[in-house]
């Protein structure tokens, strides 16, 4: 069971409050209307699912209802950093 | 029965204490501090169980949670029935009541052990992979048979009576494990100042120091045992758990531990305590004490009772004063093998020899066994035990140096108990259990806890580290790492003194050779709860089966309760040694949760029966209940659904509550509706990208439906919301979709849009909220409230506030009945009161109170949706024939806008929603059913959609319908079948879903 | 291949069973195969088989990163059954129910399929018309199925507390008497062996570590054992792991990996002659052969590749058993496990060709796949053998997800299977 | 009926007359006549704190000008600082989160603080009656912090959660603020759907150390 260091709470909680919500840094597109079927499908449905370094979205849905991005690692489930939205991941798969 | 195998003396168990049970139906006495296991062993017990494939009677094995063999049913009632209880884990109290699982007629003799006997030749491992298929259709009868023997114990056929507890912990330390090593880690720990928690799964600290006759500092470790223990109680901030198995190691130090308060007692927990309880641990690190237990050796009929490991007959003398037999010999790879055999001898009883399998052996061992004047064999083995229900002889025969070939002829001894110890496996369990494999070590002939990313530390056994100073070592200088880890700091502690031997090299053996090869030796048992030989290993690695995963699962090997903790180490070295690998090269199998099983009712806690899952109530429940509401779950919430009167059906009550309705004044309560006060200047922006429709130039007092859309265009929740202010709205969402539209608002405004001012808070629990509806609607809430409730001031889709039954309350003029109608939304600390005074005012017109159910039929008669039930994940408004709800024209790019056009969303024959009237009015389409444009059609009929909504209409004398067809909003008029079950179609014509007052003039009077 | 049978096991006991011969080679790989399956799960196991058997295509290696059936295939909760909602499922799992129905004997090996029949419970109104919609669309598909009352419930399952005064009072159930339990290594294994047998080449603990492709087609593979093995055609059936092959082929995919936990009680003696599933409370339960209570609930809610999930999902699963079994509550659960499920947006598989020439995919079955075994890997082989999906196949094309025509399968999937 | 409306955003005092007596969720068990005839020692004591004034401030915790005019209408700080709570005479202020606050007044007194931000507050803020949907018991006595860590998962220890921290969690299977008020005694802002639920869960937890109820 994870336990998350809420960016905005700034302390560790369980897992049990929160919930994660998918691949992080997908940002709505700004005109839907001027991208293909096929690409309005891959913002919707496609995804990294990487093995390894992942950033995704999760939200203390108990706890302060915000959101905020995380970087985990999807086979140890080590947790490297949580993050704020807006804010940008300092470990990524390349470094 | 008496207790023919006690000692005269020794022990930790109070004989003053004397405590009666029962086996098998046989009474028996054993002491306060006995184990069952001791007491059956003090009783002269050798038979406890059968095993599972073979039935081979089977005894006592070991002395803790290793057991494979004395696995039993406990309970003296029904409801507290408990299967597959470890009698070597089971303390004894008084009264208790136990009995062998397997066994018919009775464990003694035993019919399925015949049918072993006779048949067992015929089932190696996978023998059911290959046979039972001919003819396929005696499959089934087979299997009849292969299930009457499934199992060990039975679960009891009546709900629990006891209750089961769950508590957070977090802390600095979580030691397991309170051997030496753990107690001095925890003692190291706690003087540092940490938060500590140490537990234990015996019912004593102390670990293997309770088990043998060390001395510390020149006195009995008990003295030092008590030391250490008194001061960690009095040390704030350390919560010590005996009874305690830590069952799982999670990732990120999270672990769970299984406190079992009251087994000791009784089969019943004392009045309102937990009869277990579970402590989910959050520890800043985790010191890992957890020991090694011992392996057996594997050789020809090593199972016959009377066959145990070393530690085990030490422990039976040492701790419980039980000599488990009259005439012993040892069979040994290690020095550590032969304490059994100086304390059997210690204890009055006969040793007939060690047999040490190495080649020679010098020092401390053999001088004790010289003062002892035992005989020392080396360079043999144990090839074979004799006898049946109890050992009655072995053979002892020369083996060559590596132990892989008898070399000489077989000797026989007549001996009653058979001790063999094969070396120690550290227990690495818990370490392995978050995806850490273990390592192996050649110097310890075992394996290690390998590399892992949880912020653990190990100490003493586990480490393979056997002697007790470097023990004491390990464990303190743990305590002490932890603390510097965490930035405490380390107080001086000095390790205690204790006597240590130069000890011999111990042998790398596992498989005792046999003059004849494995498939035709005696069995040599490798797993005994499943029966897995030497030979059934040989036999699966021979068929092809050369993972270790692959052994496992093909033989059973470490499947049974005791997960192999007896007989995995030995299997995969049979398994390595027979494909010519070495050990570290096979590796193990995956060690998962749990350590040692766990009781369902302690993993769920309290969360069962009522408390299962919350229930949620409105304001106005106990009205309901006091009025005989029948209740719906929906979501966690229990809704009215309707108000039968004394006697009456079900559809005559929803013919009531229609007619009053539609002819006088009905009301709903419709609290659980979800409610999100929304306030900022952009709001109105807000609300229009996330609504289909718009929202631009909704004034202040002014109600709209909207329809909310995922990205991909289909349907997610609608709602009515209402423009309080320039910058403030509130809106309502469907009961169940309340928290999922207010997270869906959040995430948007969070992620994407925060430039956007707009706050929103729920307020659901907030108002409670009553919906009266009927044409006599305002006349009764004219006799309440002080507004001017005429059409012209207050029409169809306005809200006001103003005060109802005095109680300050915004009056909404929507309705979801097509009826003249007013909701009414007061603080939910009044909501009961206005309903009351509602129901004071409401008798002459006659005022209903309706549910669920009739709020249901009331919609469909008007053609209004109900999301989730008219919808599903594939329908956009489109399909709803709810084109008017989607404005094209917004400049934002609403939600769902693109997803709506995407090629499969434009189709013509997408299944769209309608109205459907049955042939013969009476016929109401079952909800659910499928629909066909051609009844004669051959199955695989080509199906249409199927009905979404369908009811009596007591208004309108027939019955009313709603579903989804394909193409159906073209298709007015046109006829739909729907075949039934019992072979009978409906037939249907498909219209508008509007069946009543289709101008909707109803609502607006 | 030694034909497997009661008079064969009695003739081998005779001689200690030391004439046994092996299930499968373990050969060395070949330079090149006209077909490579990456995964020996059951579906690519199956996969292998139908290639050989029904299209004459032999020149097969089946790449196993682990050991044989080690996947979700080896760590499943084995729930058979067709009563799926859509008619492009449905269709696609009654395939694969009625290669169930003669398994045994086609592979000369007993996968113990046992018919012991599966209810969805209902605990709600809503569940009961969702109960209603899928038994009717499967009845009109040929698919058998019923609706029970409570009492009819009670009568299948005397075990379970069907009284009114749970939390959610089972009000029903849908019932697929043909539906039940097969025992999952041995279904692994017996593809296994008969694909050997006509030749097939199982080659194990070897991964795939990346892919060749030259000009927009593929043309073998990298792997971390025996290097660069050439093919004309892959099938990628590596379950969880699928978009990890994606990505070395330059793609994404519609999926998400995420753990599904199981677990089993001790072994009892037999209580259960059913499998019990219900979405509502959130679990799903069955007894072995052995007598161990099989159990499993959802998927946790993020990805991950570690084989392990969540306590508190375990803790819910449970509670959720112990609300329709309370008996159960003084007996012990003795392991629980996780494999890596591939999740697709609209729960139903894909079965496809991609942007890479000669590659296909099969994969997306996620919590719900073991069912399909055989029927994947008969329509799978197709696909590969022509070059081409197959009718079957075709609505499961992943190009679904971009013009919009899923197939929303969450209801009939509803907890993990 | 009071109202204060710029047509901006509408605040309305939703009390009735003192002649119409609210009723909390858990009237209807009669706490009263629990609390009587219960257990009068034991180490858990369960209070319930009915019809409490309860208020959600939203506002920018970044804008000095609003934290300012805010904490002077208040009459307490209004603290930045996560989990952190500030009380003075009749108020009470939570931190829910960066932009959030739970405030709670004597419940007569909700409208009167609605309508002085409603006349003062500066720049974009939301001040949401939430009376009606909370309620507030409170759990003391010698093993108050066990049945606290039975029901959430949090770190009840005084080191890590000092008098006066606020830590909004799951409770059970709902949820709760909770906020320490002494060494032993903590008060709980529960939903009010989830009341009955509530109660019955911490009756439950306490039973093995001897529970109390008073009103
Ligand atoms: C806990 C649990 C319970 C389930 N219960 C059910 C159920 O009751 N009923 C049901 O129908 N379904 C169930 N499922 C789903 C079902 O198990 C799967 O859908 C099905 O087994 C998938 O089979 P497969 O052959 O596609 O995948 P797998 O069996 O996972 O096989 C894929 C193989 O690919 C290998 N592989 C991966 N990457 C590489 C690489 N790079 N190179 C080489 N090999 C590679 C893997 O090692 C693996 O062996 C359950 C799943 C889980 C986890
Ligand atoms: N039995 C052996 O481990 C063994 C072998 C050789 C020598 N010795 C002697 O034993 C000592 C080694 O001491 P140690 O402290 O490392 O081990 P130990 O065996 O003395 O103590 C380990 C303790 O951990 C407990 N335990 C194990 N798993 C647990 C779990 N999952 N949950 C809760 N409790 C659990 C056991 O009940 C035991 O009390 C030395 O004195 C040495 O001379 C022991
Ligand atoms: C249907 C089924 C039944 C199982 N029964 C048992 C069992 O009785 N005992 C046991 O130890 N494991 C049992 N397992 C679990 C396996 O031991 C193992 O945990 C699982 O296959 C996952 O593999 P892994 O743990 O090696 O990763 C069972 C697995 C399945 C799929
Ligand atoms: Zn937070």
């Amino acid at each position: 069971m994870l336990h998350i260091f809420c960016p905005h709470c700034a302390e560790y909680r369980e897992e049990e409050e929160f919930h994660a919500k998918g691949q992080a840094h997908i940002p709505r597109p700004l005109d839907p209307e001027a991208l293909s079927d096929k690409e309005w499908g891959e913002y919707l449905y496609f995804r990294k699912n990487p093995r390894g370094i992942h950033h995704e979205l999760w939200v203390h849905a108990a706890g302060c209802r915000k959101f905020f991005n995380m970087t985990r690692d999807t086979v140890t489930y080590e947790i490297h950093e949580t993050y704020k939205i807006g804010e940008k991941p300092t470990v990524t798969a390349q470094s | 029965m008496n207790q023919k195998n006690r000692l005269q003396s020794g022990g930790r168990i109070d004989r003053n204490q004397p405590m009666s049970f029962e086996f098998n139906g046989q009474l028996m006495v054993g002491y306060q501090g006995d184990t069952l296991a001791s007491a059956l062993l003090a009783n002269g017990v050798d038979v406890v169980g059968r095993s599972f494939k073979y039935s081979r009677p089977r005894g006592i094995v070991t002395a803790g949670a290793d057991e494979p063999n004395a696995v039993v049913q406990l309970g003296a009632t029904e409801a507290t029935q408990t299967p597959n209880v470890r009698a070597t884990q089971q303390e004894l109290f008084d009264g208790l009541v136990a009995g062998s699982t397997n066994g018919w007629p009775s464990v003694d003799n035993d019919f399925m052990g015949m049918v072993g006997k006779i048949g067992g030749s015929m089932m190696p491992p996978g023998f059911y992979y290959k046979t039972f298929m001919f003819p396929q259709s005696l499959w089934e009868t087979y299997e009849t048979f292969i299930r009457k023997a499934a199992g060990l114990g039975r679960s009891s056929k009546e709900s629990d009576v006891d209750v089961y507890d769950r508590m957070n912990q977090f802390c600095d330390v979580l030691v397991v494990g309170a051997g030496p090593a753990g107690l001095c880690a925890a003692l190291a720990a706690a003087r540092g100042g940490a938060r500590v928690i140490l537990a234990d799964e015996q019912s004593e600290f102390g670990g293997s120091l309770l088990d043998g006759k060390e001395t510390i500092s020149g006195k009995p470790a008990d003295e030092w045992i008590n030391k250490v223990v008194t001061e960690l109680e009095k040390t704030e901030d350390v919560l010590l758990l005996p009874r305690s198995t830590v069952n799982g190691y999670h990732d990120q130090n999270f672990l769970t531990i299984h406190q079992r308060c009251s087994d000791h007692l009784s089969d019943r927990a004392p009045t309102n305590q937990p009869r277990h309880r579970m402590h989910r641990v959050r520890a800043k690190r985790v010191i890992l004490a957890t020991g090694a237990q011992e392996r057996p050796l594997v050789f020809g009929n090593n199972d016959i009772p009377g066959c145990m490991t070393s530690t085990a007959v030490s422990t039976y003398i040492n701790r419980y004063g039980v000599a488990p037999g009259e005439n012993l010999v040892v069979m040994t790879t290690n020095d550590y093998g032969y304490q059994a055999a100086m304390d059997w001898h210690d204890a009055g009883r006969k040793v007939s020899c060690v047999v040490d399998t190495r080649e020679t052996v010098t020092g401390y061992v053999v001088d004790a066994m010289h003062e002892r004047g035992i005989r020392i064999m080396t360079g043999s083995a144990i090839t074979e035990v004799h006898g049946s229900k109890r050992v009655k002889a072995v053979s002892i025969a020369p083996i060559n140096e590596d132990g892989s070939k008898v070399v000489g002829p077989a000797a026989k001894w007549n001996v009653d108990t058979v001790a063999s110890s094969g070396g120690w496996s550290p227990a690495v369990h818990l370490s392995c259990h978050t995806g850490s494999r273990p390592v192996w070590n050649d110097d310890i002939i075992g394996f290690v806890p390998g590399p892992t990313v949880q912020k653990q530390l190990t100490a003493g056994g586990i480490n393979g580290c056997y002697e007790l100073e470097n023990v004491f070592k390990e464990g303190l200088g743990a305590g002490k790492q932890a603390l510097k880890e965490l930035g405490l700091e380390p107080t001086r502690l000095m390790t205690p003194k204790v006597e240590s031997h130069e000890r011999n090299p111990a042998m790398a053996l596992f498989l005792v050779p046999h003059r004849k090869p494995m498939s035709r030796a005696p069995k040599q048992f490798v797993d005994y709860q499943n029966d897995v030989t030497a030979g059934g290993i040989e036999l699966a690695c021979r068929e092809g089966f050369q993972s270790i995963e692959h052994v496992k699962r093909y033989t059973a090997l470490g499947f049974g309760t005791d997960q192999g903790k007896l007989g995995n180490i030995n299997g995969m070295a049979i398994a390595a040694q027979v494909q010519n690998k070495t050990l570290p090269e096979t590796g193990t199998t995956v060690f998962r949760p749990n350590y040692t099983p766990i009781t369902f009712g302690a993993i769920a806690g309290r969360d069962c029966g009522e408390l299962f899952d919350p229930k949620r109530y409105t304001a106005m429940q106990p009205w309901h209940v006091a009025n005989g509401a029948l209740f719906e779950d929906v979501g966690q919430w229990k809704r009215p659904w309707y108000f039968p009167k004394p006697g009456e059906s079900m559809q005559a009550a929803l013919n009531r509550e229609c007619k009053a309705t539609r002819e006088s004044v009905g009301i709903l309560d419709a609290s659980t509706l979800g409610k999100i006060d929304i306030q900022g200047k952009d709001a109105r922006e807000f609300l229009g990208r996330v609504y289909t429709n718009a929202w631009a130039k909704l004034p202040v007092g002014k109600c709209r439906y909207g329809l909310m859309c995922g990205e991909d265009g289909m349907i997610f929740d609608d709602g009515v919301t209402s423009c309080l202010g320039e910058n403030h709205f509130l809106m309502t969402t469907t009961t169940g979709g309340a928290a999922r539209v207010l997270e869906w608002l959040e995430i948007y405004h969070q992620t994407e849009w925060p430039e956007l001012e707009v706050y929103f808070n729920s307020v659901t629990d907030h108002w409670s909220t009553m919906t009266i509806s009927g044409p006599n609607s305002r006349k009764l809430l004219a006799e309440l409230t002080d507004a001017d409730l005429s059409n012209d001031n207050f029409g169809f889709m306005d809200w006001k506030t103003a005060n109802v039954a005095g109680v300050p309350a915004r009056i909404f003029r929507i309705s979801f009945t097509g009826e003249l109608s007013y909701e009414i939304n007061v603080q939910a600390n009044y909501g009961l009161h206005v309903w009351e005074q509602l129901f004071a005012h409401g008798e002459k017109y006659n005022l209903t109170p309706y549910g669920t159910e009739t709020m249901h039929i009331l919609r469909a008669e008007k053609g209004f949706i109900i999301a989730g039930q008219d919808t599903d994940g594939a329908v956009h408004p489109h399909d709803l024939g709810m084109s008017w709800a989607v404005a094209n024209s917004k400049p934002f790019s609403y939600i769902g806008k693109r997803g709506m056009a995407r090629e499969d969303c434009v189709r013509p024959d997408r299944k769209q929603l309608v109205g459907l009237k049955t042939t013969d009015p009476n016929v109401v389409i079952p909800e659910g059913s499928q629909g066909v444009f051609d009844p004669k059609a051959p199955i695989p009929m080509p199906m249409v959609g199927h009905v979404t909504s369908s009811y009596w209409s007591e208004n309108l004398g027939h019955s009313i319908a709603m579903g989804l067809v394909k193409g159906g909003l073209s298709k007015m008029g046109e006829k739909v079948y729907y075949p039934q079950a019992d072979g009978s179609v409906i037939e249907a014509e498909i219209c508008s879903p509007v069946f009543l007052d289709p101008k909707g003039e109803r609502q607006n009077v | 291949m030694q034909r497997y049978s009661g008079f064969e096991l009695f003739k081998q006991s005779l001689s200690h069973h030391e004439n046994w011969q092996s299930v499968w080679r373990n050969p060395k790989p070949k330079d090149k195969y006209d077909v490579i399956i990456v995964g020996g799960g059951g579906h690519g196991l199956a996969t292998a088989y139908y290639l050989a058997k029904v299209h004459g295509i032999t020149n097969v290696a089946v790449l196993e990163k682990g050991y044989l059936g080690g996947g979700n295939t080896g760590r499943n909760t084995t729930i058979v059954r067709s009563n799926y909602l859509w008619d492009e499922a449905a269709h696609l799992y009654e395939h694969a129910m009625k290669l169930w129905e003669g398994l045994s004997q086609d592979l000369n090996y007993n996968v113990m399929f046992s018919q012991r029949g599966v209810l969805n419970l209902g605990h709600t109104l809503q569940d009961m018309r969702d109960i209603q919609r899928r038994v009717n669309a499967n009845r009109l598909n040929g698919i058998d199925g019923e609706i029970l009352d409570t009492k009819q419930v009670q009568e299948i399952v005397p075990m379970m507390d069907c009284s009114a005064n749970t939390r959610y009072p089972v009000m029903g159930a849908s019932w697929q008497p043909r539906a039940g339990v097969a025992r999952h290594d041995a279904v692994a294994w017996g593809f296994a062996r008969a694909a050997d047998a006509m030749g097939v080449d199982m080659i194990q603990q070897t991964e795939v570590v990346d892919m060749i492709i030259e000009d927009g087609t593929i043309t073998g593979v990298k792997t971390n054992r025996y290097g660069d093995i050439k093919a004309d055609k892959v099938g990628c059936v590596v379950a969880g792991n699928s978009s990890v092959l994606a990505n070395m082929a330059g793609f994404e995919l519609p999926l998400e990996s995420h753990p599904l936990q199981a677990l089993v009680s001790e072994p009892i003696k037999p209580v259960l002659d059913t499998v019990v599933m219900s979405n509502h409370v959130h679990g799903y339960i069955s007894q072995s052969d052995k007598g161990d209570l099989v159990i499993g609930a959802g998927i946790d809610g993020y990805n991950g590749y570690g084989q392990r999930g969540s306590y508190p999902t375990i803790e819910h699963t449970v509670q959720a058993i112990l609300e329709l079994f309370p008996m159960f509550s003084r007996v012990r659960m003795n392991r629980q496990w996780g494999g890596i499920v591939d999740t697709c947006p609209d729960a139903c598989p894909i079965l496809s060709d991609t942007p890479v020439k000669n590659l296909f995919f099969n994969c997306g079955w996620g919590t719900g796949g073991f069912k399909a075994t055989p029927g994947s890997g008969h329509v799978f082989a197709e696909c590969l053998a022509k070059g081409e999906l197959s009718e079957l196949a075709k609505p499961f094309s992943m190009f679904r997800f971009h013009n919009g025509a899923l197939i929303d399968e969450h209801g009939a999937a509803g907890v993990a299977h | 009926m009071s109202e204060a409306n710029n047509n901006v955003r509408l605040v309305m005092d939703q009390l009735p007359g003192d002649d119409i007596q609210g009723r909390s969720p858990l009237h209807h068990a009669d706490l009263a006549t629990v609390a009587a005839q219960g257990s009068q020692e034991g180490g858990v004591t369960i209070q319930h704190h009915p019809l409490v004034g309860l208020l959600t401030l939203r506002c920018n915790a970044g804008d000095a000008d609003q934290m300012a005019a805010a904490s002077k209408l208040l009459g307490v700080e209004l603290h930045c600082q996560p989990l952190t709570s500030s009380a003075g005479e009749g108020v009470a202020v939570r931190w829910m989160s960066p932009d959030e606050w739970l405030i709670s007044v004597d419940g007569a007194k909700a409208f009167d603080l609605e309508t002085a931000f409603h006349n003062d507050m500066p720049g974009h803020y939301a001040l949401v009656n939430v009376g009606g949907g909370l309620t507030v018991l409170e759990v003391s006595g010698e093993h108050a912090v066990d049945v606290m860590m039975k029901t959430a998962p949090v770190d009840f220890h005084l080191n890590t959660f000092p008098v006066g921290k606020v830590v909004s969690t799951v409770f059970a299977k709902s949820s709760a603020t909770i906020r320490r008020l002494a060494d032993d005694r903590f008060e709980l802002v529960i939903r009010r759907s989830f009341a009955d639920y509530l109660w019955l869960w911490l009756q439950d937890a306490s039973r093995e150390y001897g529970l109390v109820v008073r009103t």
